[in-house]
């Protein structure tokens, strides 16, 4: 008996390799040099990284047109364009969090190095989960992903929250993976496979009589998403651990896994159990209503920034569900269109929560916004504009975002779904403004100023620049994301 | 011949539920997450059934990654475990006097 | 049925009485003859320190002293059976069969001889032939941690407690390499079942896998081993001048007895294991003599199974215990890359010599890298800026450390 | 079609006050620098939009009367283009626009922060501009949406003592009202992409042709008319306006009330009434009912409101009220007067808020009970005022006069009942606004209100351009009737049953 | 369906394995001390090797003795034990609100669905038919070499993440285990 070990298609897993590969090349770095790995070196390996990936991601991008969207070892991984942009965007991130830990980790003076080791490995299994396309490879890159983060939120040793954020995190995240995973064997039991091209076969080409396992296994498999993307009622974790974790963990966790799970959860529903699409949709439906509505409400009686913005992303994971609850190609692309742009978004964001935090990361209160935008109106003002954007004002991408989401919920029918998010916006819009507000209040103009550091203001800078440039100007995101579709019919 | 499939997926279907049940109502880190060993048992427990009546090997191979993972995980989360016992050594010698007292 | 005859060609023709008759025998003939061998190996321990300490050793009871240990046992036997007071009784009380059982269960896919034919059936000297055996051992030497690991614990008293926590960093450590060699076995093998792994040594000395193998993974399973069982020099565990009696301090009566008699049986059935996966088991020069063929490879097996136990027994009467950080740093920096990089080696040349030169030069490359990398780790260990705590505080857990200091507070 | 003017006019008018803003905020270090830029963007585009006025042609562009036209599509995925176009409608929205601006900024200035200030009132008038121009739904929407946020920062900043609470309820009553628009022109947009089996688009000329049903059309046409019945306010949406009209800085006020309240009738006339005619038999009752209930109840509690602002705020909820009723009657002179109303509330609002932000300064507040007999230290400014009044009351010659009367002649034939009730209102016009102004001008000035000072040279300036235009237009308003009637006939033409072929 | 005799010791097998299945779990979630949690678990893992060898999953009951029992639960207790959190329930979670209500419904609501799937008699509803063309899976030798095969081939790539997994796991593990440098300065600086 001889084994066929299947054949790779090396620019495929490209990405992912590089990704690891640093993080290995770190690791055993520090383990081999006399001298400490100073932490520029590592930020600077993992902005190297970061761009090497972009420009992989080039190439695949050019590959995908020339040869057409494909599976490769053994058909555990696919390439396509929508995991191409989606894996660029997980490298954008990753990059902007790598420059903002920087400061942060010397403001803070915790091991910045090792911060960078676990973000590239975490990272690199989002980027598995947005090519996966088997259940299995998709719970090793959730696993991966998780167990990075895990660490990253215990990360900052001075705070006990830290570590307690972190034990609660854990015990959440390894409660939905093995929920996920759970689903993932009902699912097999019911299509005999836990390869998504084979299952969305079986179904295409079988009538389930008794299909009740593939639906126990589906809700099941959505649960475990659920629980990683917080959407409501599976949430209650997330104020607490974004409070908790260190706050560029925090964007990044934001950022990141948005992107991965999303991207499973798109294949996963769409060009998997695309079939079942009348079975999934109603779960979906009252899964975004509770998660926008809620999100929103409860994000409106906080008093701390980070807890905020953890309930506003709450509301944004429940606008991107709107996308996916469409299940049709612009669904797709606006789910796509929706984490390319909110991505940036947070990250840059918490950037400035991160230089609010001072040191110690502690200044969170709302408080500590007051008169802001008037003691430093750059820092401020482009605090502003995130948050508009998160908001969705128009001439930010966030408008963009949350319109084609809508869009696509319309044209797929679902007007009262669309207008209970956009009520739900409407809600988030207060707490959001009240911020802003609080930006620019005049009663305490003789505040702290606050250190900005050269690399975070330019991740800040950067934030804001990319959601105003798009912001006016979509046409590229928009038929970017509408190209990197073309595989998802459902 | 063998049990029918359905009864060891019922059992696996309760020993999932009871891990659920047990993370979900119990505080001490450390049972919780013998809980989520307990549901990952269950998850092998069906994976192996479903190979069987499937006649399908696959599903073997899967229970090999879920062990891995457990595996991980167990190791970060005692990892995280340890942390946070670290970080209030103090709290706990005041409930020794207190249990003394 | 028919999985069983794949498992052992007793079961070919369906399980009948005489089958069953058969299996019984089996059972108990292995495990008397485990539990007379422990009798015997506490008395050859014992005479053979004395001798090599320049005493006489047990004399009294029976010839040569010989029924010394049965007179041992009784005493054991009638001695009061204390409980401490903060003692988990359930646990406690378990501990002791933990302990036990793996040393039973591991005898038993030993095979100590080859196949016999009585009454029509093919019988082989082995009590069981699991198709996963070797994997079997690999089990049970994991659940033997936990006999030591909960009598220390329920004992609630410290120095077992220390006891059992050094027990199970150590043995978990060295089960990792054990793993890795039995891999390296199982490799050229081509089978888990310990049946196959002594046919396939068959055919004279060269294809011993101690040879085969290029000794090093002989070493390090010996080593391993050793250290599995906590016999010296690998007995921090129950390092008397540190921890009184270690994991059974607070033991007394018929259970201490049933840890002796535990660590005895392991270290027969160790030996056994060596001689199998190693030397061939009851692979020997066999002269044909009639009807009497079948005694020569159980006596091949015998002597270097005794041989074995002797050794036991020498470096017990020879080398001094090694520190606590010193089994930590073996364990981990030597055996386990050790064994690893041998293994790998061993993959390379079965698929391709290419390959196997290739696995070499890698295995060195990154040998020198984790020399390097202990290096850089020693310097910093003991640097200014040392990450781990000296080496005197780490043994301790914290738990114990404030119980300790509790109790002076008293 | 024929060749339409440049739409770079178009252009232009968005571009020059954010050209302005920015140039505004970046003198954020020298004194008074950005409001004298601030001025000067005003008063080109001020220019600008006159030159555009007049050089607009209702025939030019042949049947659809939209001059200046333009389409250049961003993003196609999303159906976005930059589309923009005039008719007579818009065209008078646009000179509006400009002269609000300029007004708001000479008559009201606010030294705090000043940069600030004139940037955001710019970019306030910058998209305010682009939602009058744009001829796509889409495009709109955008600039509907965007206006808030000027908004929102110049009440929440310069506003008065609860400015914050105003400014949230204010932005998010907007914000959700126009969550039912952005349904709504999204379920129109798909709706015809499935009929014409095209790429995505919003453009307005390509949509009014969509066929639906009636019972789609009513709820198209209800979505619309909440997200625009906010903004306007009509009656029970309008729960916002008062406390925004009186915490709002002066400029702020004028802005709202006098420009960005058109824009919701505005969007009333062009796009609920424009696109769902099919609506409009169903709906035209109901929206005539709350206009009518709107203006009565404006006029109710304009006679017992406290303060100023809230007055003004009332008044103008009254006269929404008579503009809603004239774009809903269906009567071509209603809606030309409807429209010209739009036009005249604005200048008038102007001056009423300018007057009121004046004694506001010298006095610090805008309380009736806090004032009497200000006609005898200031008879300017009570003069001025009176004027401002009078032709909101709707004296004959002044220009008030004209456009409600157009609008009660025109519903009047086509419904009879509600223009009679309407009418009311112009009688309980004349009742508060007279009562208020005895209250206050009237008598003998004691304390603080003898020592009044009055307008001052520059503020009598101001109220000018406002006095002229109330008396213009109240006795030649033919040239901007001129300009309305042919875009307002044929929207008229394009809902009336005949109108509607397909 | 008619009425079906099963072989006494599959069933004989089926009853103990699922009696220390069920028994251990719930001495997992209902015991106080920590260590008798884990010995419960331990129960339970050998009842899932039971419920293994039953289903022709030999090798893999092995592995779970050895990685489950052998390395998981070790460690568990060897935490447990090294924190001396033993005695009492210490390192605790603070419970989410309704965590209770909602573990009560959703466990009742997941185990009960199932259980009414089960009731509805097939389990197993058409995958026969993919897979039926695959033979059975063969008992002893070829099971782990199919298994091997599995692992090399269909799940090459899984197979080859886990890598990265182990290696974020133990990488992480030690960062978050070990002592900070930087106390020593905080301690100084107190």
């Amino acid at each position: 008996m001889t084994l066929q070990i299947p054949s790779i298609h090396y620019l495929a897993i490209l990405p992912v390799l590089i990704f690891f590969g640093a993080a290995l090349l770190l690791m055993v770095g520090t383990a081999l040099l006399r001298s400490k790995v100073s932490i520029a070196v590592a930020t600077s390996t993992t902005v190297a990284v970061s761009l090497a990936s972009l420009v992989v991601n080039f190439f695949q991008w050019r590959c995908v047109a020339k040869a057409g969207a494909s599976t490769t070892i053994a058909h555990a991984i696919v390439l396509d364009d929508f995991s191409v942009i989606a894996s660029a965007v997980i490298a954008v991130a990753v990059l902007m969090t790598a420059l903002v830990a920087h400061d942060w980790a010397i403001r803070e003076r915790v091991s910045g190095v090792e911060f960078h080791i676990m973000a590239l490995a975490s990272s690199g299994g989002a980027l598995l989960m947005t090519q996966a396309n088997d259940l299995i490879v998709i719970f090793l890159g959730l696993e991966i992903l998780s167990l990075g983060l895990y660490v990253l939120v215990a990360f900052d040793r001075h705070r006990a929250t830290s570590s307690e954020a972190a034990l609660k995190y854990f015990l959440l995240g390894g409660f939905a993976s093995a929920i996920f995973i759970y689903g993932a064997a009902l699912v097999y039991g019911a299509t005999g496979s836990t390869n998504l091209t084979s299952i969305s076969y079986f179904l295409g080409s079988n009538v389930l009589l008794r299909p009740g396992l593939l639906y126990a296994g589906g809700a099941l498999l959505l649960v475990g998403f659920a629980f990683k993307v917080a959407a409501v009622p599976f949430h209650l974790w997330s104020p607490d651990v974004y409070e908790g974790a260190p706050t560029p963990v925090t964007g990044f966790m934001a950022a990141v896994v948005k992107v991965g799970a999303f991207a499973a959860l798109v294949r996963v529903l769409i060009s998997s159990l695309g079939t079942q699409l009348d079975t999934w949709r109603p779960i979906l439906w009252v899964l975004v209503v509770l998660t926008t509505v809620v999100g929103a409400s409860l994000a409106i009686v906080q008093r701390n920034a980070k807890r905020m913005l953890a309930y506003s992303s709450i509301n944004h994971a429940g606008f991107i569900l709107l996308g996916v609850w469409a299940g049709t190609i612009r669904g797709t692309a606006a789910t796509l269109f929706y984490v390319m742009t909110y991505a940036p978004v947070v990250v840059a964001s918490f950037a400035v929560l991160t230089l609010v935090g001072g040191v110690g990361d502690e200044h969170h209160s709302i408080e500590y916004y007051r008169g802001l935008a008037r003691r430093q109106p750059w820092l401020g003002g482009a605090l502003c504009v995130l948050l508009l954007s998160q908001l969705g004002a128009p001439l930010t991408t966030g408008f963009y975002a949350k319109f084609a989401v809508l869009a696509s919920v319309v044209d797929a029918g679902g007007g009262a779904l669309a207008l209970i998010a956009l009520v739900s916006a409407a809600i988030a819009a207060y707490f959001y403004l009240r911020w802003a507000m609080a930006l620019y209040a005049d009663d305490d103009v003789e505040g702290v100023r606050v250190e900005v550091p050269r690399l975070t203001g330019a991740v800040i800078g950067f934030g804001v620049a990319v959601t105003i440039l798009f912001g006016v100007w979509p046409g590229p995101l928009a038929t970017l994301a509408q190209h990197a579709t073309v595989l998802f019919t459902p | 011949m063998n049990v029918p499939a359905a009864w060891y997926l019922v059992l696996a279907a309760i020993l999932f539920g009871i891990g659920a049940f047990g993370l979900l109502t119990r505080r001490s880190a450390l049972i919780m997450f013998m809980c989520i060993e307990l549901m990952l048992n269950a998850v092998n427990l069906t994976f192996v059934t479903f190979s069987r009546t499937l006649s399908d090997i696959d599903g073997q191979a899967i229970v090999f990654f879920v062990m891995v993972v457990a595996a991980a995980e167990v190791t970060v989360g005692l990892g995280i475990v340890v942390a946070v016992f670290r970080r209030r050594p103090s709290s706990s010698v005041d409930e020794l006097s207190e249990l003394k007292g | 049925m028919n999985w069983l005859a794949s498992v052992d060609p007793l079961f070919a023709h369906g399980v009948t009485w005489v089958v069953l008759l058969i299996v019984v025998i089996k059972v108990v003939a292995g495990f008397s003859m485990l539990m007379g061998s422990v009798i015997l190996m506490i008395w050859f321990e014992r005479k053979a320190i004395s001798d090599m300490q320049s005493r006489i050793g047990p004399q009294r009871w029976g010839p040569f002293g010989l029924l010394q240990t049965l007179a041992d046992g009784l005493k054991l036997i009638l001695k009061e059976d204390l409980v401490p007071a903060e003692a988990d009784r359930f646990v406690f009380k378990l501990a002791p069969y933990l302990v036990l059982l793996p040393a039973l269960v591991t005898f038993a896919i030993i095979p100590i001889g080859g196949t016999l034919t009585i009454a029509g059936h093919p019988v082989m000297l082995q009590v069981v032939n699991p198709p996963m055996g070797i994997l079997l051992m690999l089990a049970m030497s994991g659940i033997s941690v936990y006999g030591v690991m909960l009598a220390g614990w329920s004992s609630g008293s410290k120095y077992p407690l220390l006891s059992s926590v050094r027990a199970t960093a150590q043995m978990i450590s060295y089960e990792a390499a054990l793993g890795m060699t039995i891999v390296t076995i199982v490799l050229v093998t081509g089978s888990l079942s310990v049946h196959n792994i002594v046919t396939s040594q068959a055919g004279g000395v060269w294809h011993w896998n101690i040879i085969r193998l290029g000794l090093v993974p002989f070493i390090v399973f010996i080593i391993a081993i050793t250290a599995e069982l906590n016999r010296p020099p690998f007995d921090v565990v129950e390092a008397e001048s540190e921890l009184v009696g270690g994991f059974h301090t607070e033991y007394s009566s018929f259970r201490f007895a049933i840890f002796f008699l535990a660590e005895y049986m392991n270290t027969i059935t160790m030996s056994a294991i060596i001689v199998t996966l190693f030397l061939g088991g009851p692979a020997g020069w066999v002269p044909s003599v009639p009807h009497l063929r079948w005694v020569f490879p159980i006596l091949w097996f015998l002597v270097k199974t005794v041989g074995f136990a002797f050794c036991y027994i020498w470096f017990r009467a020879s080398l001094p215990r090694f520190r606590y950080d010193q089994l930590m740093d073996l364990g981990w920096k030597r055996l386990i890359p050790l064994s690893l990089g041998w293994m790998l080696i061993v993959a390379g040349f079965l698929v391709a010599k290419g390959w196997g030169f290739f696995m070499g030069a890698t295995v060195l490359l990154a040998w020198t890298l984790l020399t390097r990398a202990f290096e850089i780790g020693a310097v910093r260990e003991s640097g200014a800026e040392s990450v781990l705590p000296t080496v005197g505080e780490r043994p301790l857990p914290g738990g114990v450390l404030r119980s300790m200091t509790d109790e002076e507070d008293d | 079609m024929a060749h339409t003017h440049s739409s770079l006019w178009l252009a232009a008018l968005i571009l020059v006050p954010l050209v302005g803003a920015l140039l505004a905020a970046l003198t954020r270090k020298t004194e008074g620098r950005a409001y004298l830029v601030a001025v000067a963007a005003a008063s080109v585009e001020l220019a600008l939009s006159l030159v555009v006025a007049l050089l607009y042609n209702p025939h030019f562009s042949g049947a659809a009367t939209f001059d200046f036209y333009s389409r250049h599509v961003l993003a196609a995925p999303f159906g976005l283009a930059y589309d923009v176009g005039v008719d007579g409608i818009s065209l008078l929205m646009v000179v509006l626009t400009s002269l609000v601006l300029l007004l708001a900024l000479l008559g009201s200035r606010d030294r705090r922060r000043e940069p600030a200030f004139v940037a955001w009132l710019l970019l306030l008038t910058s998209f305010t501009m682009g939602s009058f121009v744009a001829h796509d739904l889409l495009e709109f929407f955008i600039f509907f949406e965007l206006t808030l946020i000027p908004c929102y920062f110049i009440i929440s900043q310069w506003g008065g003592r609860e400015r914050s609470r105003a400014a949230l309820k204010f932005f998010i009553y907007t914000f959700a009202g126009s969550a039912f628009l952005l349904i709504g022109i999204l379920y129109l947009g798909f709706l015809h992409q499935h009929q014409a089996q095209g790429d995505l688009t919003f453009a307005y000329g390509t949509l009014s042709s969509t066929v639906m049903s009636h019972g789609t059309a009513v709820w198209l046409f209800v979505a619309f008319a909440i997200a625009f019945g906010v903004k306007a306010p009509i009656w029970p949406l309008h729960t916002w306006s008062p406390l925004t009209y009186a915490e709002a800085p002066t400029a702020g006020s004028i802005e709202m009330s006098a420009l960005l309240a058109k824009l919701g009738t505005y969007g009333l006339l062009r796009f609920a009434v424009g696109l769902f005619p099919l609506a409009l038999a169903t709906m035209r009752p109901v929206i005539m009912t709350l206009a009518v209930v709107g203006i009565l109840y404006g006029s109710l509690l304009a006679c017992v409101t406290p303060d100023l602002k809230r007055l003004v705020a009332f008044s103008s909820l009254a006269q929404m009220g008579f503009i809603t009723l004239g774009l809903m009657s269906g009567s071509k002179i209603a809606t030309v007067g409807a429209v010209l109303l739009m036009f005249n509330h604005g200048v008038i609002t102007v001056g009423f808020f300018l007057i009121i932000g004046f004694i506001e300064q010298r006095r610090g507040s805008i309380l009736v009970r806090d004032f009497t007999g200000l006609q005898g230290p200031a008879p300017v400014m009570a003069a001025l005022f009176t004027v401002v009044m009078l032709a909101s009351i709707g004296l004959p010659g002044l220009s008030g006069f004209v456009s409600e009367y157009l609008i009660l002649i025109g519903t009047f034939a086509t419904h009879a009942w509600w223009a009679v009730v309407a009418s009311i209102g112009v009688v309980a016009a004349a009742l508060y606004l007279l009562w208020a102004y005895q209250r206050v001008f009237h008598g003998r000035a004691e304390g603080a209100n003898a020592t009044l000072p009055d307008a001052t040279s520059r503020e009598r300036w101001v109220l000018v351009p406002v006095v002229v235009l109330i008396v213009a237009l109240g006795v030649f308003p033919k040239p901007v009737l001129d300009r309305i009637s042919p875009s307002v006939q044929q929207l008229i033409e394009h809902v009336a049953p005949s109108g509607v072929s397909k | 369906m008619t009425a079906v005799s099963y072989a006494i010791p599959s069933v004989l097998i089926f009853v103990t394995s699922a009696l220390l299945i069920v028994v251990g779990a719930v001495g997992v979630i209902s015991v106080k001390n920590p260590v008798h949690a884990a010995l419960s678990l331990i129960m339970t893992l050998f009842g899932v090797a039971v419920a293994f060898i039953a289903q022709s999953a030999d090798f893999l009951a092995a592995v779970q003795i050895i990685v489950y029992a052998g390395a998981i639960v070790v460690l568990f207790l060897f935490v447990i034990m090294f924190l001396g959190v033993d005695r009492r329930d210490h390192v605790t979670v603070e419970p989410l609100v309704g965590q209770r209500a909602f573990a009560a419904v959703g466990v009742l609501l997941t185990v009960g669905g199932l259980v009414t799937l089960m009731a509805r008699s097939h389990w197993v509803t058409g995958a026969m038919s993919v897979s039926s063309q695959g033979t059975p899976i063969a008992t002893g030798q070829g099971n782990v070499r199919e298994l091997g095969t599995a692992v090399f081939t269909t799940y090459l790539f899984a197979f080859e993440a886990t890598a990265a997994l182990l290696i974020i796991a133990v990488v992480g593990a030690v960062l978050l285990a070990r002592r900070e440098r930087a106390t020593q300065t905080e301690e100084a600086g107190q």
